[in-house]
């Protein structure tokens, strides 16, 4: 983080990730909603690129705009009755309190860590240095992954499959 | 080669089945009794020297005493033809029974004569107008058209759920 | 230093090196030397893509006239070659429309935000040798990721419009770019193991030192990549999402003047990007062999971009559509186990061919021999075994008949 | 548990691209499969029924030209065999053979055109519709010598045609009928035994033979759902019981075997075309009425006006679209008492509820395209 342009570059997309999560949380209309997570996402994985994180940045944009965000758009055309706009709710104050709670944490997180010894040495072969570690160290944990999200999905299946055997796909 | 039965013949066959159906005979037709318009129409479709299975038309005229449709029957597979008529007397409520379900393909047609020469027809199940607007006054086919009660002249107001628009005339009752 | 800024663009070549000159003698601080130049390059690479759209406008509009046996535009300027810069001129004249009940925010967003993606993919395609606004290492997904954001930009756009077709097209557009992207991710995957880089640069110069192209080792992988591809561009058969028979114009049905230009840009600016990324990955990129010692390689680029893409204008011009749950279905039931077996069957030679260190003159050829096979009996057999090119309407006419009355009726394809 | 969207209503027109006019057809959709459909008309209705109540019988005759715009020869000809029924006019055999080749070339034209929108409804962009416009120009330029006119040709006439062809027509004719049987191979290639096309049409609106009688549905629909009925063969007119022809049917009742006999009836009409060329009579094409002039050069007209006597009469035809008929009832007077026309679009229609509702809307789509209605003619 020493050059001038990561610098600039760093605030830039800061501000844009920053800005635009207040947004989602304080505009009215579900859809702006979506759409300024949309813009945070994209500010998040220019910061991963700022720290040189090359192959992290392009899957934050190919995962979270291309998925994550299209499954919360599902979610909200799908929900019955969602209207246009952010309802009042009497979940404010828990919701307010887990904030703070998480917020809470990732500071403490912050601060704790000792950032200096994380510092990259440079670009090459992310892509690769990741590929080992999920299917070498962290071999357990991809995996777990990999059975709850297929469990996931048949659970999903299963929930929206029409009783009986009525109407195959045609 | 098409055999057209004449109106006297299918009058004949009908008088063997429902005495007291037919009203009028001529050769290009037979006129039967509303009442008993449904009974000689399945009679028709259902008994299998006849089988009149398709509906080939049907027709509103405007006789000025008397109102009349007709129907003119086909049999596909006796390759027969015959046509059918019954009248209304009303000249301003013209009821007839529907053909709807005999034959589900009277259904445009009935709601064509309707829309038309506002010949109602008893039964069926989604008589509106369908090719003039729904706020149309009259009947346009029927030979009185233009003197309309009230000097209403058709066409002008017409679009219903027009601002200040009141509907009237004998298509709105 | 961060990588994405970090291109070497250098080769622009002579075009380049007067201005490069020029700018050199400014003396400038480094960090504003390099937005200048870079803000240089992409400059030209937007007007070789504006001139680009323009151009294939009018000879797609030429082509698929010759195709219906009309004459295509040809009154505007010499053989209508002017026509797209008229079409250009009135879109830019006409009313920039709002309709009422839009969401007026997203409604002008829409447009700005297909357009993005749609250019930033050509920051990564090498245009020649070294001639690259950003070699990224991770080059093909970032392709692939930028072109996702396509999917939430269409959305926007239907929803916004408050138009009930557009909303269909919207869905309907997201049901199918979820699909596909999954067997274009595939597809490339299969390319990427291969070769062992995601370097687009790595991946030409891989083609070049091997002598070959990528289409003679994985002809299914180029398959299933063009197939997505015309789902990503919206062209037939797969053009359900603005299927104008069915919805008017889909998506932008509501868009008029201007805002409409720019989706119908954005549409060829995508279309050119797939045509971009399958010629770098498939065709060889820059390189011809040897040939491009003689001719600039971005020429040959550009002949190889503009030939697939004339594939897709050849498509729209000859195939009509398919139906949504069709389009799903050969997605998932058809594509999707075809690709996966083709990242396995590619694995698994990456392997052999390390195990057995034979030479490339005879592991690539017999690669390849067995991929077109494998990828032949696969489809065929594939499609066979799902109902499917059998030729089901051949052998099947009308039964002739002078029984009136008689009924022939067997119902045998009802469902 | 089922996810049920809620639904949603789409007016496909009455400015659409698949309406094949201003027609507009209400879907009620859950999610893209159709749950309700309602067709509404009238857009383009011009109260012809009525405007015929004021004219006389020949200058009713172009009216007919312009209910079914695409086959202007086989509405002229329905009406005017109607009028010939109820004054009883015999027709000069020369015109009955000339009504036979101009009807069976206007359905090659009304069929090809047809093939075309249908392909073009499935998707593909403009090209079949051109191929097919390709053929339909040169049927039209044969009308073009025959009568002046190209689309609305007003060609019939009471008790005849209006004139005799030139004698150009017959070698071009011949000309055309050597050079279709190619081009129909062809579309057959392209667009029938087209995967796609295949996948879109089969087992797509089917109509049980029960049900397409019941609705009284007719044309190539009828016989695409498997029986065997065309007026041509049941109740001959003009100069059909004079040749050989065979009655093309389907056996799924689907789309795709509407299209199926459209085609097949293309071939069939070239047959019939080729025939009644070879063993046309020669002699008058106007059957004398009244006060009729034979003018210099030929050309005949009918009288404008002529009371025919009181009664009624109904004759139909086998349209391109399906059994065309009017039915004409006269009070004696010079324009008609009462004027109908049996419209084959309209009345095949009916069924359109039935076969779209479970179908997606790129189905309705094509079963629209498969009705093959002309907006002139369902609203007339």
């Amino acid at each position: 983080m020493e050059d001038t342009g990561t610098v600039v570059a760093f605030w830039i997309f800061a501000a844009i990730t920053v800005g635009a999560a207040i947004g989602v949380a304080a505009v009215r209309n579900l859809i702006h909603s979506v759409a300024l997570l949309i813009v945070t996402f994209a500010g998040l994985a220019g910061l991963y690129i700022t720290l040189s994180a090359d192959f992290i940045a392009v899957v934050q944009v190919l995962i979270y705009i291309g998925a994550i965000a299209i499954l919360i758009i599902f979610a909200i055309v799908l929900t019955p009755r969602a209207g246009r706009h952010n309802q009042e709710s009497f979940m404010l104050l828990p919701a307010l309190a887990l904030a703070a709670l998480v917020a809470g944490t990732m500071i403490f997180v912050a601060f704790d860590t000792n950032w200096g010894a994380q510092r990259s040495e440079g670009f090459e072969g992310t892509a690769t240095a990741i590929g080992d570690l999920l299917l070498d160290r962290y071999a357990l944990p991809f995996e777990i992954a990999s059975v709850l999200l297929l469990s996931a999905i048949v659970g999903a299946i299963l929930l929206v499959r029409p009783e009986g055997p009525e109407e195959e796909a045609e | 080669m098409t055999t057209h039965v004449t109106g006297i013949e299918i009058a004949h066959l009908i008088d063997g089945q429902f005495p007291d159906a037919v009203q009028d005979a001529q050769p290009e037709f037979a006129a039967v009794k509303p009442e008993s318009l449904v009974q000689v129409l399945t009679w028709l479709r259902d008994d299998s020297d006849q089988a009149y299975e398709f509906l080939s038309s049907l027709t509103g005229v405007d006789r000025i005493q008397w109102f009349e449709v007709a129907y003119h029957l086909e049999s596909i597979k006796h390759n027969r033809a015959a046509t059918i008529k019954v009248r209304a007397g009303d000249r301003e409520n013209p009821v007839v029974p529907s053909a709807v379900p005999v034959w589900p393909g009277a259904q445009l047609q009935e709601r064509e004569a309707y829309d038309l020469l506002g010949i109602v027809f008893e039964g069926n199940p989604d008589l509106r107008r369908i090719f003039l607007w729904d706020g149309f006054a009259g009947f346009p086919l029927r030979k009185d058209y233009l003197n309309l009660p009230g000097g209403q002249m058709p066409g002008l107001e017409r679009f219903p759920g027009e601002p200040g628009v009141e509907l009237s005339g004998r298509g709105t009752e | 230093m961060p990588i994405l800024l970090r291109g070497e663009w250098y080769d622009l070549r002579d075009l380049a090196n007067p201005v490069r000159e020029l700018i050199d003698g400014l003396g400038l601080v480094s960090e504003v030397d390099y937005v200048l130049w870079s803000l240089i390059a992409s400059l030209a690479i937007l007007t070789w893509l504006v001139l680009s759209v323009l151009a294939f406008i009018w000879i797609e509009r030429r082509v698929v006239a010759r195709m219906q046996n009309r004459k295509g535009p040809n009154r505007v300027g010499p053989a209508g070659l002017l026509q797209p810069v008229a079409d250009a001129l009135k879109l830019l004249l006409k009313e920039a429309i709002t309709t009422r009940g839009a969401d007026r925010l997203l409604f002008w967003l829409g447009p700005v935000i297909i357009f993005i993606p749609t250019i930033v993919v050509f920051a990564v395609v090498p245009f020649g040798e070294s001639m690259v606004l950003a070699d990224l290492n991770v080059g093909v997904l970032f392709m692939i990721a930028v072109a996702g954001i396509m999917t939430p930009a269409v959305f926007l756009a239907g929803w916004s419009s408050n138009n009930k077709y557009a909303m269909l097209a919207a869905m309907r557009t997201i049901a199918m770019l979820i699909s596909y992207e999954i067997i274009q991710v595939l597809a490339l995957l299969a390319a990427v193991i291969f070769i062992g880089s995601m370097n687009l640069q790595t991946i030409v110069s891989w083609q070049d030192e091997y002598n070959t192209w990528l289409i003679f080792i994985m002809p299914l992988a180029l398959v299933a990549y063009l197939v997505a591809g015309a789902v990503e561009i919206n062209r037939s058969p797969m053009d359900i999402s603005e299927a104008e028979s069915e919805l008017a114009a889909g998506y932008h049905t509501e868009y008029g003047g201007i805002k409409f230009g720019f989706f119908y840009q954005a549409e060829y600016l995508a279309g050119f990007a797939i045509a971009a990324s399958a010629t770098t990955l498939f065709f060889g990129g820059w390189t011809l062999w040897g040939l491009e010692e003689w001719i600039p390689g971005w020429l040959i680029f550009l002949g190889k971009l503009y030939a697939v893409f004339f594939v897709y204008i050849w498509s729209r011009g000859t195939l009509p559509r398919l139906r949504i749950d069709q389009l799903m279905t050969f997605a998932w039931k058809f594509m999707l186990p075809l690709m996966i077996l083709n990242v396995l069957l590619v694995a698994a030679e990456v392997v052999i061919w390390e195990e057995t260190g034979a030479s490339r003159n005879v592991a690539l050829p017999a690669i390849g021999a067995v991929n077109a096979a494998l990828a032949a009996v696969l489809v065929i057999g594939w499609a066979r075994f799902l109902g499917h090119g059998s030729g089901r309407g051949r052998g099947y006419s009308a039964t002739l008949t002078r029984e009136v009355g008689k009924i022939y009726y067997t119902g045998a394809e009802a469902s | 548990m089922t996810i049920k969207s809620e639904p949603f209503v789409v007016n496909v027109g009455p400015q659409h691209p698949s309406t094949h006019g201003v027609f507009r057809l209400r879907l009620t959709l859950d999610g893209e499969k159709i749950i309700d459909a309602d067709m509404v008309m009238g857009y383009l209705h011009r109260s012809m029924e009525k405007l015929a109540e004021e004219r006389t019988y020949t200058q009713n005759i172009p009216f007919t030209d312009r209910t079914d715009y695409v086959a202007s020869m086989t509405g002229n000809l329905a009406y005017v065999m109607a009028v010939e029924k109820l004054m009883g006019i015999e027709v000069p055999e020369r015109a009955q053979f000339l009504r036979t080749i101009m009807a069976e070339l206007q359905r090659i034209a009304s069929h090809s055109m047809a093939l075309g929108i249908f392909a073009n409804d499935c998707g593909a962009w403009q090209t079949p519709v051109m191929h097919m416009f390709r053929d339909r120009e040169k049927i039209l330029d044969l009308f073009e010598m025959a009568c002046g006119a190209r689309l609305t040709l007003n060609y019939m006439r009471i008790g005849g045609v209006s004139r005799d062809i030139p004698d150009e027509w017959i070698p071009q004719a011949q000309k055309l009928m050597e050079d279709l049987p190619k081009r129909f191979a062809e579309y057959e290639d392209l667009l029938l035994h087209n995967e796609i096309i295949v996948a879109r049409a089969r087992g797509v609106g089917v109509l049980t033979p029960e049900q397409a009688m019941a609705h009284s549905v007719s044309g190539p629909m009828l016989r695409g759902s498997g029986v065997a009925w065309d007026v041509r063969k049941a109740d001959p007119y003009a100069a059909y019981d004079k040749i050989d022809f065979d009655i093309a049917v389907g056996t799924n009742g689907d789309v795709y075997d509407r299209f199926v006999v459209r085609l097949a009836e293309m071939r069939q009409s070239l047959h019939i075309i080729e025939q009644a060329l070879e063993v046309m009579p020669g002699g008058p094409v106007h059957e004398r009425l009244g006060t009729a002039t034979v003018q210099p050069g030929g050309q005949s007209i009918a009288p404008l006006a002529f009371r025919p006597p009181v009664g009624e009469a109904y004759a139909r035809i086998e349209s391109p679209r399906g059994e065309l008929g009017y039915y004409i009832v006269s009070d004696g007077g010079p324009s008609p008492f009462r004027f109908h026309i049996r419209a084959p679009s309209f009345i095949n229609l009916t069924p359109l509820k039935l076969m779209a509702i479970g179908a997606t809307v790129a189905d309705a789509i094509v079963i629209l395209g498969s009705v093959d209605f002309v907006v002139g003619e369902v609203d007339r």
